[in-house]
């Protein structure tokens, strides 16, 4: 067996290469440049780096196949989720922007560390091999660790990082059996199977030659898998790491985490279950139908009570996550691009609300109570509408991108004879409403506290952010059209 | 002047003024807002004006709206259009819109938001009654809800977070309800899947499907009505709302539900509403009789109005579901009546809080020394919604009762005695208010009706004699489209062609 | 022949509603306005007097009308106009038309004719009054809404002017609203009436469903096609309607009461017309009442009512409730007539009832208005002297009613009693006769006490006669007491014959019985009158009084009470129901519904605050949640698997 | 009784006996030197399943590197650290107990049922002897590495660029102001 | 030479697995609980070196390649981050870590 150098197909995973070329020069650059100009070259160099990745991304649009001996699919799939990431990452980097400084945390890695991560989240989105989707995910976890525990003297950052931490690598242990398992079952750990030698058929493959009753090892790593990527995904029982990460870590961080660990995560989730695992649904499906449920009444119930919008929100990404496993479940066309839209939208709705706190948090963490919202309408009326509007988007109310999402997924399920699922669901989002309110109730029908008058104030960046998100949710609420279709175009390698 | 699409131009005119009033309009001229607001709900009335002398009565089907295409992918598009009973809907909050206006004059506190978010609502309001693609429906009706819960829980009075918080959630529970039944019946359309009503109407359903669809809207309007059970939200949502809340709330929105009944849950799902119509009846007769029970016993002038709603709204849906053209058009007219009086007592009893700043029936008395007009007036809507001959109120009572008789013989007996009831809760409460000796001397010394008040409410005290001696224009307008649901409730069936397959469809 | 076209018929009869209307909203608007005007600064009260007018040219209006009538051939003598269409849906169409016949001709005249006397005097007797000119506005607008209820041509008006007048009997029993009395008086009235116009309302849906339409044309029609149990049920229900409106067991509880309000609004509302829209509106529907048994019910509550009013007069110390009961009595007598089908009898009586009882109120009213509103008869006597007019006017009111030939009471009474002897309703006919008798005894008590004796009145007012105005209205009325009765006289035309077409020829024994029958009632209104004067003139009569007490007491204590009815009906039904109502406000309203929907939310909240406590805080016990949940799911997937 | 399976008794023991050993060393530095023991074993049960490179990796890399660190750390953390025998958490202890047994139990009975479904009679290792032979264990690991696997290769550069920074990061000794700021942490500590 | 089934050597990987597990869940100090989440990466290990076996290929041995590096990386950040930790609270203890929580 003559060794056969691998052709270089790099098409599938230019945007990833991009990113992590532009972080290792950022770091360089950091390094010798310091505190000169005022730091206005990382955000703008990342931004670049995104765009760039993002046109190369783009550029592969309608592209269905397999590369580098079939590691990565490149697909509209992956595409889609890649630039979705890398709006995520560009809002990131320049709500981070302001945010470092006002906490007093300007370090050159951070951009480093979020393209990085960016990049682990876009080759997890491609990734056509259990192996590569492994190495994606642990790559960008690594880095959500450290960005997590970025606020180095605060308490509840550091506390935040252990527990994601710890409970991280559990988890990725189990996911890791459940590799193991599929390659024991079936001999590869590749999904489509490649031509090249040393390779074996994908696990596609051996599911449509091997009689059912020889998958039972398949089947138990099945749900090795759901619990890997439903840690990732903040689904109960295995959200429990989510409140305590996302109140501790800095805000912008905590934005990236709930829109892009979701999105990466589902996009594996959508890629194992609705597209390869498929044949298997009878087995998965009922588990999942379990998890979404718990998921969203879980998420929504718990979040009634919370004081900390940080921590509220958390909750309420949890209850998300179980709306978007309803799009899984229907584990159709319309599922899959329901739950792409879907993801899309909330992670921009997120990632301005949690731009919002990051602006009303200042310096100190105590800024995160809902009770620093008091009347917030009356003074900054702009703010306090844009955070409203994510409010109300994240409570599905018409009008607003959240709506439409739901819409979709909800409409999936119905569509595939689950009206029961989407009933609990819809009543889900009405206890969810609830809480949402809460926070209008605060900002609206309170008076402001004297104290509060000096509140700190965004910088341009995040108010653009804000802005940017802002719009988004509501122009993707009325006019969703286009974006709707780009998702349902979004389909998978073969 | 028909070859301008009048009523989409009437639907949003009050959002195009709010977006003006939030922009352009600075937060320390509260007087600019003020005229401003009554411009624009004025103007919204007179294009109204024009819907209603471009209306065609004779025409069948919809009429004067415009149709475009919006959401392709989901064959969802932007559908307007009135029938007979819209149009009075139309007219009824393009009418008092402007009203409301006048009285929210004596809001001072974030006027221009205020005024915005009433803006909003009227835009919403008219979206629901015009709206015939259910994404676009559905739409409105969810937008009208924002406006109204900042209403009540920013400018409300005592407990009015509490209240808005109850209006939406109750609200909110039953329309996510209706979302799912109308995703459902999107997908069960014949042909490719559509949200245009029009092309709904008749989609072959097994009754049970039709039944769980028919309850899936039937949860959103019956809260909306609202319909016993579900109608506690309304005193505290009544209660503490501002004036032009109220009015905005009983006038309109409880109409909203009706609507929704008469235009989606009875045309869509004909079989299940002929089939559960003994329990929509038996729900709205206990509402009549309860909520005028409960109403009799209110120590808040408020509460006792918010219940005699619950008790006149029952007489609306008993109408709408008896089947027959009489308890179809009296339902239709009762919810204009209903609209005008319990509008006007909403007015006169804001008009009193500021007088003296209590509701509370106990901290009056013998105003009519002081207050003869006020007096007078009240006496005259209460009178109007005691359903006196010769006012509005009876007209549409009696076509309602007439109805309910020929269709169920002597279940008309209880909701009858709806009538007995009312006069009794709503003379007590006259009694204790107006009539008897001063007990508290600030009774003796408030002013009565100013030029505004009286202002808005002369035209709302004109229509009900107009109504009430001459509701022919009226009544003409809404038969034809009445009859058709009629026809529709009592004929329409909808059932698979092939064999009716009983329990839930796909 | 006809003198008029049908179409000034119409504007005619339409402008005899039209202008007390039109006065009485722009007395309602503009009232006080006038009154501060130059003109009311001038003639004080001119609006009193405008009103006046309005009402005195509907009378001519109504002359004209009954003069075009009597000028046609009988058969021609039903003329229906139509004003405007109303309520018009799908089948049912109502409009608003009008009927111009014998029977609505002569009930205008009595009400406008009545409304105008009684317009006078009030000019006179509310002259002092604040609200001078709304109380004119109420009084025009009761006038219109009568009006309208005499001239209906279809059922559903009628009703219209039915709530109308019970409307205009509310605001004026209220008139005084600072007194709670009268608040409570008028809200009682209005209610009680409201439960009688729910049966009658009742009555209106059979009707229209059986016949399918409301047009007294086409009703009485086919009254006889629509089969006696229908018949007897909407009768009934349609009676039931008229006990409230007429006071009549059981619903007359409201009258009494009703005595509240300004004497001018009893002697007009509570006497002479609105409380006779009952006994009209079961004349005019003789037919669907023929059609069925109805009649006997009728009948039967007409002469209980007769004998119950009766009593509670005899032992009433109160001027004007005594005058009450009586009208409630008088009333119970028309009815007893329509039970014996004698229908123009009844509305025989009706009028000469409009006439005598006006007066007295009025003299009532006149007497009040001289001893300062005092209204107990045991602190007046001998008040004919202080007064002439009122005591003479009085005195033939009183013999009128007593039925002393040849006062227009005789002739309506008798008439009356004649024709339940030929129906042979001898139990009837001994029910109406022993009334009689009463009702000459307790009038000739009240009349004998107030005006003859010694003179006697409340200390520190000086009696005196009434002003002019109130003066011209009770000699015109006084003289039609007297001499009422020769409408129906046998001659040229007599009323019962006027009214032939409409309600059918009423029978009267041949031969001697009917001046046997004549001389029986004059005989015991003899008799009551005598005893009055036994008991309250003689000089031993408080001796007898007292024995006569002993031995009756019960009886006595009882009707003074008022038999307790009003306790009972609070007991049995006021009671209980503001029980229910309270129950269902506080406990099922606030409890049970709103708790339970409530607590579903605060279930929610309570569930969230114990479960977020799972979140401990340990990363251990989030690793242990989470290993739970990893078997959990092997374990299902094992599961299936094996 | 051949030798692999006296050597795998031996390695059976060794592993099991001493990561459940871990388990019950109150010292981590005990723990940390039970866990080497254990990692030892399993490299003797990779050479005996014809895995030598990994074998060998395995002991260089993490009975070697790894676990030194480890050992670095506990030292800098001090050594002499007890760690209380108490279980504060109620219920910690049986329910990880119990659920760790039902776990493997699950696993291996699938595990089990799966074995001869994959490979009837078990492991067709001749295969991999074969390929042990020619071209040789290192060999054949390289070529897939540098053929097929390239890419999850080069990832796991860039995961260990991402360590590298990471660390660089956290281990940042604190600037001025952060020690200002981390100097009130403690008053919060006080009060948790 | 293979008498010993594979499903022994899968039998001491489940196990060991499961002791990390429990392990993990056990003990309280920071090092020590992610020195067992080490010990169920090496359980891993040894089952893809059996799987490998199994199917008479490398591709097992290779991907235990790739695990030991993610190990290495594991490692580094998470030591890193248990000082900060410690430098912090002069405890490695993760019961003391639970400011955040409810």
């Amino acid at each position: 067996m003559p060794f056969t150098p691998p052709d270089v197909q790099l098409a599938a995973i230019a945007p990833e290469i991009v990113l992590c070329v532009a972080a290792l020069v950022l770091l360089v650059l950091d390094g010798f440049t310091g505190n000169m100009w005022n730091r206005l070259h990382l955000p703008v160099l990342s931004t670049v780096a995104f765009g760039f990745a993002g046109w190369l991304a783009i550029d592969q649009w309608g592209a269905a196949e397999t590369q580098l001996s079939g590691m990565v699919a490149l697909d509209g799939f992956s595409i889609f989720v890649k630039v979705t990431l890398v709006v995520f990452g560009i809002l990131t980097v320049w709500c981070a922007r302001d945010h470092l400084t006002r906490a007093g945390i300007e370090e050159g890695e951070f951009y480093a560390l979020t393209l990085f991560v960016a990049a682990g989240m876009m080759l997890m989105a491609s990734a056509a091999d259990l192996i590569v989707m492994f190495l994606a995910l642990e790559t960008f976890s690594i880095g959500l660790y450290v960005m997590v525990g970025f606020r180095q003297h605060s308490l509840n950052s550091q506390e935040s990082a252990l527990k994601y931490f710890l409970l991280g690598s559990f988890s990725s242990a189990f996911f890791l059996l459940g590799i193991a398992m599929v390659y024991g079952a079936t001999g590869t750990t590749n999904l489509y199977g490649v031509t090249t030698p040393g390779a074996s058929e994908g696990v596609a493959h051996f599911l449509a030659t091997t009689p059912s009753s020889g998958l039972g090892l398949l089947v138990l790593a099945t749900g090795f898998l759901i619990v890997g990527l439903g840690f990732k995904v903040a689904a109960v029982p295995f959200h429990s790491w989510t409140p305590d990460a996302y109140q501790g870590a800095p805000s912008p961080v905590t934005g990236f985490m709930a829109a892009g660990s979701k999105l990466a995560g589902f996009a594996a989730i959508l890629r194992l279950f609705d597209a390869i695992l498929f044949p298997l649904r009878g087995d998965w499906r009922p588990i999942l139908i379990g998890i979404a449920v718990l998921t969203m009444i879980v998420g929504s119930v718990l979040a009634v009570v919370q004081e900390d919008l940080k921590r509220l929100l958390a909750y309420s990404s949890i209850a998300h996550a179980g709306f978007v496993l309803v799009g899984v479940i229907a584990a159709s066309d319309r599922g899959v691009s329901g739950s792409l839209f879907y993801l899309a939208t909330y992670g921009l709705t997120v990632l301005g609300a949690f731009a919002v706190v990051s602006v009303i948090e200042g310096r100190d963490e105590d800024r995160m109570r809902l009770s620093a919202y008091r009347g917030l309408f009356y003074e900054r009326p702009a703010l306090a509408g844009a955070l409203t509007l994510f409010m109300l988007s994240l409570a599905g109310v018409p009008l607003t991108s959240g709506f439409i999402g739901k819409l979709l997924v909800f409409g999936a399920a119905i569509d595939q004879g689950y009206t029961w699922l989407a009933v609990i669901g819809v009543l889900a989002s009405a206890i969810a409403a609830f809480f949402y309110l809460r926070v209008l109730v605060v900002m609206y029908m309170q008076e402001p506290d004297e104290d509060q008058a000096l509140r700190a104030n965004g910088g341009i960046p995040s108010n653009a952010v804000i802005a940017v998100t802002a719009l988004a949710t509501l122009g993707l609420g009325v006019v969703w059209g286009p974006l709707f279709d780009l998702a349902r175009d979004a389909t998978f390698f073969f | 002047m028909s070859d301008l699409p009048m009523l989409d131009i009437a639907i949003f005119i009050p959002l195009a003024g709010a977006l003006l009033l939030a922009l352009w309009v600075p937060k320390d001229k509260p007087d600019i807002a003020r005229w401003a607001a009554l411009a624009i709900t004025v103007a919204t009335f007179a294009v109204s004006l024009f819907v209603l002398f471009d209306f065609d009565a004779a025409a069948p089907g919809f009429q004067l709206g415009s149709e475009a295409s919006w959401i392709p992918q989901w064959s969802i598009g932007y559908v307007t259009g009135i029938d007979g009973i819209s149009l009075w809907m139309v007219m009824l909050t393009t009418f008092l819109m402007p009203l409301g206006v006048l009285a929210s004059w004596s809001i001072t506190a974030r006027v221009k938001p205020y005024f915005v978010f009433l803006l909003i609502l009227e835009t919403g309001m008219l979206g629901v009654f015009c709206a015939l693609d259910l994404f676009l429906f559905y739409l409105f009706w969810e937008v009208t809800l924002i406006p109204m819960y900042f209403l009540i829980g920013i400018w409300g009075y005592g407990r009015r977070v509490y209240a808005s918080m109850k209006f939406f959630l109750f609200t909110l529970v039953g329309s996510l309800l209706m979302l799912v039944a109308i995703l459902f019946l999107y997908f069960a359309a014949t042909g490719n899947p559509t949200f245009d009503y029009r092309e709904l109407l008749g989609t072959p359903l097994t009754l049970g499907t039709q039944r769980l669809l028919f309850l899936g809207f039937f949860a959103s309007f019956a809260v909306k009505v609202p319909l016993f059970p579900l109608h506690t939200w309304l005193p505290d949502a009544h209660t503490e709302a501002p004036t032009a809340g109220s009015v905005m709330l009983a006038a309109v929105m409880l109409k909203m539900g009706v609507y929704g009944l008469i235009r989606f849950a009875i045309p869509l799902f004909p079989d299940a509403a002929r089939e559960l119509t003994p329990m929509v009846v038996a729900l709205a007769i206990i509402g009549i009789v309860y909520g005028a029970a409960v109403a009799m016993m209110q120590k808040d002038l408020k509460r006792l109005i918010a219940y005699s709603s619950v008790a006149h709204l029952g007489f609306v849906v008993l109408g709408v579901f008896v089947g027959t053209s009489a308890g179809m058009s009296g339902g239709v007219l009762q919810m204009v009546n209903h609209g005008l009086s319990t509008g006007a007592l909403f007015m006169l009893v804001g008009a009193l809080y500021e007088r003296r700043h209590t509701r509370e029936i106990a901290d009056f008395g013998g105003l009519a020394r002081s207050v003869p007009v006020m007096a007078g007036i009240f006496l005259f809507v209460a009178l109007s919604s005691i359903g006196l001959p010769g006012l509005n109120g009876f007209v549409g009572e009696f076509l309602i009762l007439l109805g309910t008789f020929t269709a169920f013989s002597w279940w008309v007996i209880p909701a009858a005695f709806g009538i007995v009831l009312a006069a009794i809760y709503l003379l007590w409460a006259y009694q204790r208010v107006f009539q008897g000796p001063v007990t508290n001397e600030e009774n003796s010394s408030i002013v009565d009706l100013r030029w505004r008040e009286l202002g808005m409410l002369a035209p709302v005290l004109a229509l009900i004699v107009v109504i009430g001696m001459y509701p022919k224009p009226f009544l003409d307008r809404i038969g034809p489209a009445a009859d058709r649901v009629v026809i529709q409730l009592k004929e329409g069936s909808v059932l698979p062609a092939s064999g009716v397959a009983e329990g839930v469809g796909p | 022949m006809e003198l008029i076209p049908g179409n000034d018929i119409k504007v005619l009869a339409a402008t005899t509603i039209y202008f007390p209307l039109i006065t009485a909203f722009i007395l309602l608007f503009f009232g006080k306005r006038l009154e501060a005007g130059r003109l009311g600064k001038r003639v004080k009260g001119w609006t009193g007097w405008l009103a006046t007018f309005a009402i005195a040219r509907s009378f001519a209006g109504a002359v004209v009308l009954f003069f075009e009538l009597i000028s046609r051939p009988e058969h021609e003598r039903a003329i229906a106009v139509k004003v405007f269409d109303w309520i018009k849906v799908g089948g049912f169409d109502v409009s608003f038309d009008l009927l111009v016949d014998p029977l609505s001709v002569v009930m205008l005249l009595v009400v406008t004719g009545v409304g105008t006397l009684i317009h006078i005097y009030s000019t006179g007797y509310m002259h002092d009054d604040e609200r001078y000119s709304r109380f004119f506005a109420y009084m025009n607008l009761f006038v219109a809404s009568m009006l309208v209820l005499v001239l209906a041509n279809n059922v559903l008006l009628l009703y219209v002017g039915w709530e109308g007048v019970g409307l205009c009997s509310y605001l004026l029993i209220g008139f005084w609203f600072e007194k709670p009395a009268a608040a409570n008086a008028a809200k009682k009235a209005f209610i009680v009436n409201r439960i009688g116009d729910f049966a009658f309302l009742l009555g209106i849906f059979l009707l229209s469903s059986t016949v399918g339409s409301l047009a007294m044309g086409q009703i009485n029609a086919q009254a006889g096609a629509m089969g006696a149990a229908t018949a007897t049920t909407i009768s009934l229900l349609l009676f039931a309607g008229a006990t409230g409106k007429s006071a009549q067991i059981p619903l007359y509880v409201w009258l009494p009461d009703a005595m509240e309000g300004p004497t001018p609004v009893s002697a007009l509302i509570h006497a002479a017309t609105m409380v006779t829209a009952g006994v009209y509106m079961v004349a005019r529907l003789s037919p669907v009442f023929e059609a069925g048994d109805a009649l006997v019910v009728v009948g039967w509550i007409g002469a209980l009512t007769a004998l119950w009013g009766a009593f509670m007069a005899a032992t009433e110390y109160d001027i004007k409730r005594v005058l009450a009961y009586s009208t409630m009595s008088q009333l119970g007598y028309m009815f007893l007539a329509h039970g014996v089908h004698a229908y123009s009898a009844g509305i025989f009586h009706l009028v000469t009832h409009a006439f005598f009882k006006a007066l007295m109120f009025l003299g009532a009213g006149a007497v009040m208005h001289a001893l300062a509103g005092e209204t107990d008869m045991r602190k007046m006597g001998g008040l004919r002297k202080v007064m002439p007019i009122t005591g003479w006017t009085f005195m033939a009111g009183w013999l009128a009613i007593c039925g002393v030939i040849p006062f227009a009471g005789f002739f309506s009474k008798d008439a009356i009693l004649a024709s339940a002897w030929h129906e042979h309703q001898y139990a009837l006919w001994s029910i109406g006769v022993l009334t009689a008798a009463l009702t000459a005894f307790y009038m000739s008590r009240l009349y004998l006490r107030v005006f003859e004796g010694k003179l006697k009145v409340p200390e520190g007012v000086h009696a005196h006669d009434a002003p002019w105005t109130m003066a011209a209205a009770l000699v015109p009325l006084a003289v039609l007491a007297v001499v009422g009765g020769v409408i129906n006289l046998p001659g040229t035309l007599t009323l019962e014959h006027f009214l032939e077409p409409v309600v059918g020829a009423s029978h009267v024994p041949e031969g001697i019985t009917p001046w046997i029958l004549a001389g029986a009632a004059l005989a015991v209104a003899a008799v009551g009158i005598l005893l009055a004067r036994a008991l309250y003139m003689t000089r031993s009569s408080n001796v007898r009084r007292r024995e006569l007490y002993q031995r009756t007491r019960p009886l006595v204590d009882a009707a003074r009470n008022k038999f307790y009815v009003d306790e009972f009906y609070g007991r049995v039904i006021v009671m209980p129901g503001k029980r229910l109502a309270q129950f269902a406000a506080t406990v099922v309203d606030a409890k049970i519904i709103d708790g339970f929907l409530t607590g579903i939310g605060r279930a929610t909240a309570g569930f969230s605050e114990g479960f977020r406590r799972v979140q401990t805080g340990y990363v251990r016990s989030y690793a242990l949640v989470f290993l739970f949940g990893a078997v959990a799911i092997l374990s299902i997937l094992v599961l299936r698997v094996s | 009784m051949t030798w692999e399976q006296l050597i795998f008794g031996v390695v059976f023991v060794v592993a099991l006996g001493s990561s459940m050993a871990m388990l019950f060393m109150r010292n981590a530095v005990h723990v940390a030197l039970y866990l080497v023991a254990a990692q030892m074993a399993l490299a003797l049960a990779f050479l005996l399943q014809g895995a030598f490179f990994i074998a060998a990796v395995q002991i260089i890399v993490y009975a070697g590197a790894i676990m030194v660190l480890f050992l670095f750390v506990i030292m800098l953390l001090g050594v002499d650290k007890q760690e209380a025998l108490i279980e504060p958490l109620p219920a910690q202890r049986p329910l990880a107990i119990g659920l760790g047994v039902l776990l493997a139990a699950e696993i291996i009975y699938v595990a089990g049922k799966g074995l001869e479904l994959v490979t009837g009679a078990g492991a067709n290792s001749a295969a991999l002897n074969e390929i042990n032979q020619n071209p040789g264990n290192v060999k054949a690991l390289a070529r897939l590495l540098f053929s097929s696997y390239l890419l999850p290769f080069e990832a796991t550069s860039i995961l260990l660029v991402v360590a590298i920074v990471g660390v660089m990061v956290l281990a940042r000794r604190m600037s001025a102001s952060d020690l200002v700021r981390a100097s009130k942490n403690d008053e919060t500590l006080e009060a948790a | 030479m293979n008498s010993v089934g594979p499903g022994y050597y899968l039998l001491l990987s489940a196990l060991m697995f499961t002791v990390g597990v429990i392990g993990a869940l056990v003990r309280r100090n920071a090092i020590v609980i992610f020195m067992f989440i080490e010990l169920m990466l090496n359980a891993v290990n040894l089952a893809f070196v059996t799987f490998a076996r199994m199917h008479g290929e490398v591709v097992g041995q290779v991907i235990v390649f790739f695990v030991l590096v993610v190990a290495a990386a594991e490692v580094v950040v998470g030591l890193a981050i248990i000082l900060v930790i410690f430098r912090q609270r002069a405890s490695a203890n993760v019961d003391d870590v639970n400011l955040l929580k409810w």
